[in-house]
């Protein structure tokens, strides 16, 4: 079966979740993610949203982290204070799952401005859950397209502190921070990929594993799940 | 107490220009029309207040109805940019926009601490964040008992605040339900709250997950069926989900956008109940 | 994750000598039958925390289980006096017992910084009275933007929180409906959490005012029916407000206490499910 | 008809709630009063427990603060965290209703002990919501009945601060305190009570206002309110 590089990396980061972790997620790739974990390998995954839907089971993609779907299938849904005092500041949640516009090496995400900040050349959206999923879950997983305009170093904003930030995943491979060290490294790459296109679309001189793997391709079963994983709204179209 | 009334008294009565303004709904429940009763009595210099400003604060942005803007994330949720919002802040037009950003943690204790009447709230967040810098609203504070470094947000305290729900009984007790949001903790920490609601009902019957707000906290409500569209009233509407792919072309060429808006918002006359 | 256990069991494994162990019900749904278990497992030196010690804490606290007592009100709700506990206090019997004495709204607001994963919450309150001096657990703050001068008080973070639920389902989810008090606090603020349930049933059928714990934030639930008596279970059970007048006269006297105990309490074995 | 002292003293209460105020209601004769005033000169009082009730609209009298007739009759139900902080502290009651077990000549209660704190003769239930109740309305009115162990200054502890009872309503009259003025002063006497029964009954040197009033006796439509105020557990007996 053939395959996209952003389906290559949907299934590589769903594959980095347990199964009956708690999961904070983020809408976009990271719920397109987490969505097929628990379609596939991980079907007691618990989703949170900061919409408050605890335990969301959607049956179809949510375009946005207020679907009424999630709040239809969710165990519990509560308020968007409550979400983040008592559920993600607590320590409750195992993993967070974020995107970024721009990465640094350090794992650090800018979601704020491109340029300077009182005059920028592009206005993002700005922090929303972010700063506080990147500390307060056990550990953050980003999924980022690799670029030389994503991969960059220093960040023109610092929206997020990465330190928690376990496992880089791109269209190309993965990055991930070794234990007491600072910074992240390539450790896999996706195939087709090679360290040249890695380091080419990165910003800064990248790191890259002795032991470097290649990750398995996504399996008939994780792309049929995948797919069959369209958001409400684009079956529409 | 809260008055039953139409939207465009609800609007003149309880929105000035210069006003804070709160119009806050998690994604559902978005009190879209009210925004544009707003756009259309002109309104001016408004300090809006909003969490995820998405498409409705694009539209009053673009308007050019706000001097400055209070959020946390401003995008067209699963879709992209506003570009209504990108445009005032990175070429000042309609005119310049003021920013003032935190996280959504930082929001929706800012909230918490306006409705518990507190001056501040307390939270572990922000710290190494380039977010610091930009707001005096946010600063450092240590734990008395264990000295921990955290990080303290002033209390919003809107002029007012506008939700929509889905029922409101003639007492102008007001029900809403599914996803909540930050709507109880935004219209308890304004001064004013104005409700639009699908429907008035003759009892308020009690819905699993609901909040309910009495009507002595609110200063006005009004029947506005369909006043979420295209966000969405859990159990009367669903999320129109093409339109908000679809504003994504209307927004990003000005003239596309005041045309439409011009269609859709400013020659409309509000319906009156 | 919860795991579906007896009563017998699910006190062994959560609740240990020396404990802070809080039972949270505020009137309705205290969990008398689990406190029993306590007793009749022979715990000792607890430190109980509850913002209403009634009936229950009286009843343990005359069989000598607690060496401390973390609370804001300690009376009989529309009757009177606590004997056991005034015994306790005013003569130290059977053993002597420790006080931290807080508000409502500072035993409240305890809870809530511990389910919040804080070190403290603030509030306004305790200034001016004598409560300050009383414990260390509270502190003068003052606001970093205004300067008001405000109180902290320090984190509850028991080590086990046990309360009384209506129903759980097979996972161990829990809900609870009616006056839900602080209990969803409680629970979040605790290392462990043990829930005993009027029921266990296939599938939690969302009820309009209800709380819902997931199973993964709960360490035990126990299926006992009744296990609130002569508290209630709403749409369970009614208030035995006659028991709560006899305990009056039950709890004056040392042996007549002990003996209502023994028959009541020690020689009663739990049912297990 | 006749009527008990205590029969006055709850009358009298009612008549200073005022239809469409908002009230917190402590449970024993508080309770009692504010439902005495929702039964007759004011329906559209709003009663608020601090269990989370609001707006509860009991068909008997609650024995408890946490009897589930104020659930199923309130206009909403909240958590205890909440009553507290969104809406005791937030300044929305325009009346407290307090009890106590002393109280002083400003107004200042004790309901924690009688004796030394560390070893007390008479151990009190404590603080309960009285502390915020009392700072936090706009006014509090106690209900006390006056006698010299319960009317003493000064107070062995002082559980609230009574900056804001503008009123104290005991079994012999009513004291208020003026605008300006700290002490409290018996304005109005009850049918039968006279000026010595009052300073009798009262730990210090009680002033009394030049206009000192007489309480109306309760009516007969306010009698039959009250009696038919029964408690559902007393009304089993």
């Amino acid at each position: 079966m053939t395959y996209s590089t952003d389906e290559m990396m949907t299934v590589a980061a769903a594959r980095h979740l347990a199964n009956g972790e708690v999961c904070f997620v983020g809408i976009g790739l990271p719920s397109r993610a987490a969505n097929l974990a628990r379609r596939t390998h991980a079907p007691g995954l618990v989703l949170v949203y900061e919409s408050g839907t605890i335990g969301a089971k959607p049956r179809s993609l949510p375009l946005s982290i207020g679907d009424g779907e999630l709040a239809e299938t969710a165990d519990a849904v509560v308020s968007v204070p409550e979400i983040f005092n008592y559920w993600l500041q607590a320590g409750r949640m195992d993993v967070g799952f974020l995107g970024a516009a721009q990465i640094d090496r350090r794992g650090d995400i800018n979601t704020t401005v491109v340029g300077p900040y009182a005059k920028p050349t592009v206005r993002l959206p700005g922090a929303g859950g972010a700063p506080e999923i990147a500390t307060s879950c056990r550990r953050v997983i980003v999924i980022v397209r690799q670029s030389p305009r994503t991969f960059v170093d220093p960040l023109a904003f610092r929206t997020s502190v990465g330190d928690r930030v376990s496992t880089v995943i791109t269209d190309l491979g993965e990055l991930r921070r070794e234990p007491g060290s600072e910074e992240l490294v390539l450790t896999c790459l996706h195939p087709g990929a090679t360290v040249e296109m890695a380091r080419a679309a990165t910003g800064w001189t990248l790191l890259v594993a002795d032991d470097l793997g290649e990750t398995p391709p996504p399996t008939a079963v994780e792309l049929e799940a995948l797919r069959s994983l369209r958001p409400a709204a684009m079956a529409l179209h | 107490m809260a008055v039953l009334t139409s939207l465009a008294e609800a609007i003149t009565a309880n929105v000035g220009d210069g006003d804070m303004v709160a119009l806050e709904g998690f994604t559902h429940l978005i009190p879209f029309a009210a925004g544009h009763e707003i756009v259309r009595q002109g309104r001016q210099d408004l300090t809006l207040v909003r969490m995820t400003p998405d498409v409705l604060y694009d539209q009053l942005i673009g308007m050019g109805v706000a001097a400055r803007l209070v959020f946390s994330w401003g995008g067209n949720p699963g879709v992209g940019s506003l570009h209504r919002f990108r445009d005032a802040v990175e070429h000042g037009w309609p005119r310049p926009l003021q920013l003032e950003e935190h996280s959504h943690a930082g929001m929706a204790n800012r909230y918490v601490a306006g409705a518990s009447g507190l001056p501040f709230a307390v939270l572990r967040g922000y710290v190494g964040t380039d977010l610091v810098d930009h707001t005096a609203n946010v600063a450092p504070l240590a734990c008395p008992f264990t000295g921990e470094r955290l990080t303290a947000v002033a209390a919003l305290r809107p002029d007012v605040t506008v939700i929509h729900a889905q029922q409101a009984d003639r007492a102008g007790n007001v029900q809403l339900w599914g996803i909540c949001g930050v709507q109880k903790e935004a219209v308890l920490a304004a001064r004013r709250a104005v409700v639009t609601v699908e429907e008035v009902v003759e009892e308020l019957q009690p819905r699993p997950g609901a909040i309910v707000l009495p009507g002595w906290v609110l200063s006005a409500v009004a029947e506005v069926p369909g006043g979420a569209q295209p966000s969405y009233a859990q159990d009367y509407s669903t999320r129109d989900n093409a339109f908000y792919e679809a504003w994504d072309v209307i927004s990003r060429d000005r003239d596309t956008f005041l045309g439409w808006m011009r269609t859709h918002v400013l020659d409309l006359v509000p319906s009156t109940t």
